[in-house]
């Protein structure tokens, strides 16, 4: 441990804003990609069954036409 | 080969119908130039220290707006695809496209230099220098340029998305050519400067020509 | 004999075709129907070889036309929905231009012969852009009777087409077709007994 | 026969390929950062010099260089996708280009929080952030021409074009700007490059550097499945995968219901 206190490593010799700014803002920034690609995923998912159903109905507007006719 | 006259006849002539089409980027070009001694400063020093940068920025700026010519009525009317089916070399046409498009609109803009030299207070060396990295960048602005006209040919807004995708690319060529007029300016040899830009130019032809092809074709699809 | 084995074709991440397999012989016109969006033009340049298909081939005399271009192309004519003549150009331009782009080589006074067949007398010289939209058309179709090409492909190439137009190409099809010739086409207006004897291709349209 | 049923066969597997790799990178990801960070962070030396804001190099550095790796990465399956005709290829290119620009982001990002206390300035046009910056903007123009498209095959390959464009710049704009830079360099010291680094203090950065490797390996695995599902949106096997997936979430969901 290079840091007498956790005062001392939180201080960071006196640079703190700087490197705590710069390690928060990267792990925030691959957070949000990691998070943002996994919703993406959840949200895709739902739209392949929105899709299918949608599908589902016009099959089923097709062959009511058809039975119609 | 008399075939690929035929291609530069027709493209010549097809730009000399639409001269409004030419002259507009020249027009903006000036303007851009224009815009420096009322914005930075009209001392003869300072336009003579940043004229090199200005005049190859505002010649990049103006040749994306010409650019988008290259390909688009050839698209639009539907030639490209019957050069696609006429069974002849894509690349070769593409490449005598670009030289079309080169002399009608970076040659203009070459017998716009001394005037531009002039407003920015350019010395002789340094138009002397200006006017070898114009004639050897220019060409490779077109080939490179092309390849992204091919890209956004089918695209609606692809003007905006040209110049996005375009300006970092042409960043080298900048800093070289804007270094070899200011090397001229301190009366310093500029070999060096030119060497890279003629390296950066043969690369381009030799390479360009297939990526325009390859683009033209996914522009198809 | 154009054949088309298997061809695979998705939109917009929409499938249009799957597994499409056709055979069209030498003397035969393919008439191709089908509801907008399902995928005409997409499977006539896909044809032509202007378009690649995700999978599947096309076999001109059984040789895979990606394989042998020049050949295929050689005995190819395409009409799109884009004419591929430049406005600013005249129709006499266009023509010549077109015909050594696609080493033709024809006597000027054909050009003009065929420009007077197509109703176009006294317009030969003006550019294309003051022309209407059916004489616009009528300029890419002169094309025909320019280039011997075995196989016509065309979409759509009624469209702006007045009834003398129609008439006029329709028996020019049956002409074609009864030299040997091969013909796929797409229209919206059913083909008239002029055509001749047609086969009916029906796309269907698919989610 | 054969050859026209691949390509299916191909996305399917890709995408049980990215199922089975994505743990593996996740754990990597975690596991390698959190040692690699706090390493740097509280046991790593001092740098004599700059004391300890040289810390931040622990993240610059990975992201600098994997930045231009994942560029090249998206060239080299851009090249794969043009040669072997392969949709995948393209797919993962797309996959990799956000989070390479995050990288970027982040490369710049902690160089301009570096420079400040070292330079007085929170930018500097130094070399190595200003190719960073070049960079970006590739990035961006690669992503950008892929979202101008409709359909995302045409996009694939659009972009995968101007990914090879841009590789082939890369090493012009680095010499160039490396060039540019030594002729117009002022009283600014490059901090970047340092020449020795003692072990105890590269040991850390080269952890970090495999860390980072790892999430970007996790965050294109996650987005290439993305990619796969949205292009194959209507094929079978798309579908029972979203109807399992979802029923399996709403039935947790109902089991913590149920609970409470």
């Amino acid at each position: 441990m290079q840091f007498e206190s956790l005062a001392d490593f939180i201080n960071m010799g006196g640079y703190a804003f700087y490197v705590w700014l710069s390690f928060g803002v990267t792990f925030a920034a691959m957070a949000i990609i990691a998070i943002q690609s996994f919703i993406k995923h959840r949200n895709l998912l739902r739209q392949v069954v929105v899709e299918q159903e949608r599908k589902a109905r016009i099959k089923q507007a097709r062959q009511q036409q058809q039975d119609s006719m | 080969m008399s075939l690929y006259q035929g291609i530069f006849k027709r493209d010549m002539h097809i730009a000399f119908n639409q001269k409004a089409e030419l002259v507009q980027p020249l027009m903006f070009l000036l303007m851009v130039v224009t815009l420096f001694p009322l914005g930075v400063s009209p001392s003869p020093d300072t336009l003579q220290r940043i004229g090199p940068g200005v005049i190859w920025i505002a010649a990049i700026l103006s040749s994306l707006m010409a650019m988008e010519r290259l390909f688009r009525d050839d698209f639009q009317d539907g030639s490209l695809e019957q050069y696609m089916l006429s069974g002849l070399a894509l690349p070769a046409v593409s490449a005598v496209k670009v030289a079309a498009h080169w002399l009608v609109s970076f040659v203009p803009l070459l017998l716009l230099s001394p005037l531009l030299a002039m407003f920015l207070n350019l010395t002789v060396d340094m138009y002397i220098a200006l006017v070898l990295t114009l004639l050897l960048g220019t060409p490779l602005l077109s080939l490179i340029g092309a390849i992204a006209v091919g890209l956004t040919v089918g695209l609606q807004k692809g003007g905006v998305l040209l110049a996005l995708l375009l300006i970092p690319v042409f960043i080298p060529l900048l800093i070289f050519a804007t270094s070899a007029v200011d090397s001229a300016a301190l009366q310093l040899p500029y070999h060096a400067q030119l060497a890279i830009i003629a390296a950066m130019l043969l690369l381009a032809a030799a390479l360009a020509p297939f990526a325009i092809a390859y683009s033209l074709k996914v522009s198809q699809n | 004999m154009l054949e088309a084995c298997g061809l695979t074709c998705s939109k917009r991440d929409r499938t249009l075709f799957e597994g499409l397999s056709l055979v069209v012989n030498t003397g035969e016109l393919l008439y191709l129907r089908g509801p907008n969006g399902a995928g005409k033009t997409s499977l006539l340049r896909i044809l032509t070889g202007l378009s690649a298909p995700e999978s599947g081939a096309v076999l001109y005399n059984g040789v895979n036309i990606s394989e042998d271009k020049t050949g295929y192309y050689r005995d190819l004519f395409y009409l799109g929905h884009k004419s591929g003549t430049n406005g600013s150009l005249s129709a006499l331009d266009n023509l010549s231009f077109w015909l050594a782009q696609h080493s033709i080589s024809v006597q000027e006074n054909t050009l003009y012969d065929v420009l007077a067949k197509v109703g176009l007398v006294g317009l030969e010289d003006v550019p294309v852009r003051y022309l209407s939209a059916g004489q616009q058309r009528r300029v890419a179709l002169s094309r025909l009777w320019l280039k011997p090409a075995k196989v016509w492909i065309l979409d759509e190439p009624f469209t702006a087409l007045d009834v003398k137009g129609v008439h006029l190409l329709e028996t020019s099809m049956k002409e074609h077709v009864r030299r040997g010739g091969l013909i796929i086409t797409t229209s919206h207006q059913t083909l008239s007994e002029n055509a001749g004897e047609h086969r009916v291709f029906d796309l269907e349209y698919r989610f | 026969m054969w050859k026209w049923l691949h390509p299916y066969a191909k996305t399917e597997r890709a995408y049980q390929l990215c199922l089975t790799l994505q743990p593996w990178f996740w754990v990597g990801a975690l596991v390698c950062l959190s040692i690699g960070t706090v390493w740097g962070l509280a046991f790593a030396p001092q740098d004599y010099q700059q004391g300890d804001s040289f810390r931040i190099i622990y993240i610059h550095v990975p992201s600098a260089i994997l930045s231009m790796g994942t560029y090249v990465a998206m060239a080299i399956a851009a090249l794969v996708g043009m040669v072997w005709q392969w949709r995948t290829a393209y797919m993962s290119m797309i996959a990799m280009a956000p989070i390479g620009a995050v990288m970027t982001f982040i490369a710049l990002f902690t160089g301009a929080a570096w420079g400040k206390p070292m330079w007085g300035a929170w930018w500097v046009w130094d070399a190595r952030l200003t190719s960073e910056l070049i960079l970006l903007f590739l990035y961006v123009g690669v992503i950008a021409l892929y979202g101008a498209f409709e359909d995302k095959q045409q996009a694939g390959k659009a972009a995968g074009v101007m990914a090879l464009v841009g590789v082939v710049n890369i090493p012009i704009i680095h010499y160039s700007v490396e060039w540019w830079n030594t002729l117009h360099q002022g009283a600014t010291i490059s901090k970047f490059d340092n020449p020795s680094i003692a072990p105890e203090m590269l040991w850390p950065l080269l952890i970090n550097l495999l860390g980072f490797a790892f999430f970007i390996g996790a965050v294109t695995t996650v987005r290439l499945r993305n990619e796969i599902v949205l292009r194959e949106l209507h094929r079978p096997w798309v579908q029972a995968l979203a109807i399992s997936q979802l029923a399996s979430k709403q039935q947790v969901n109902h089991s913590v219901k149920g609970g409470n």
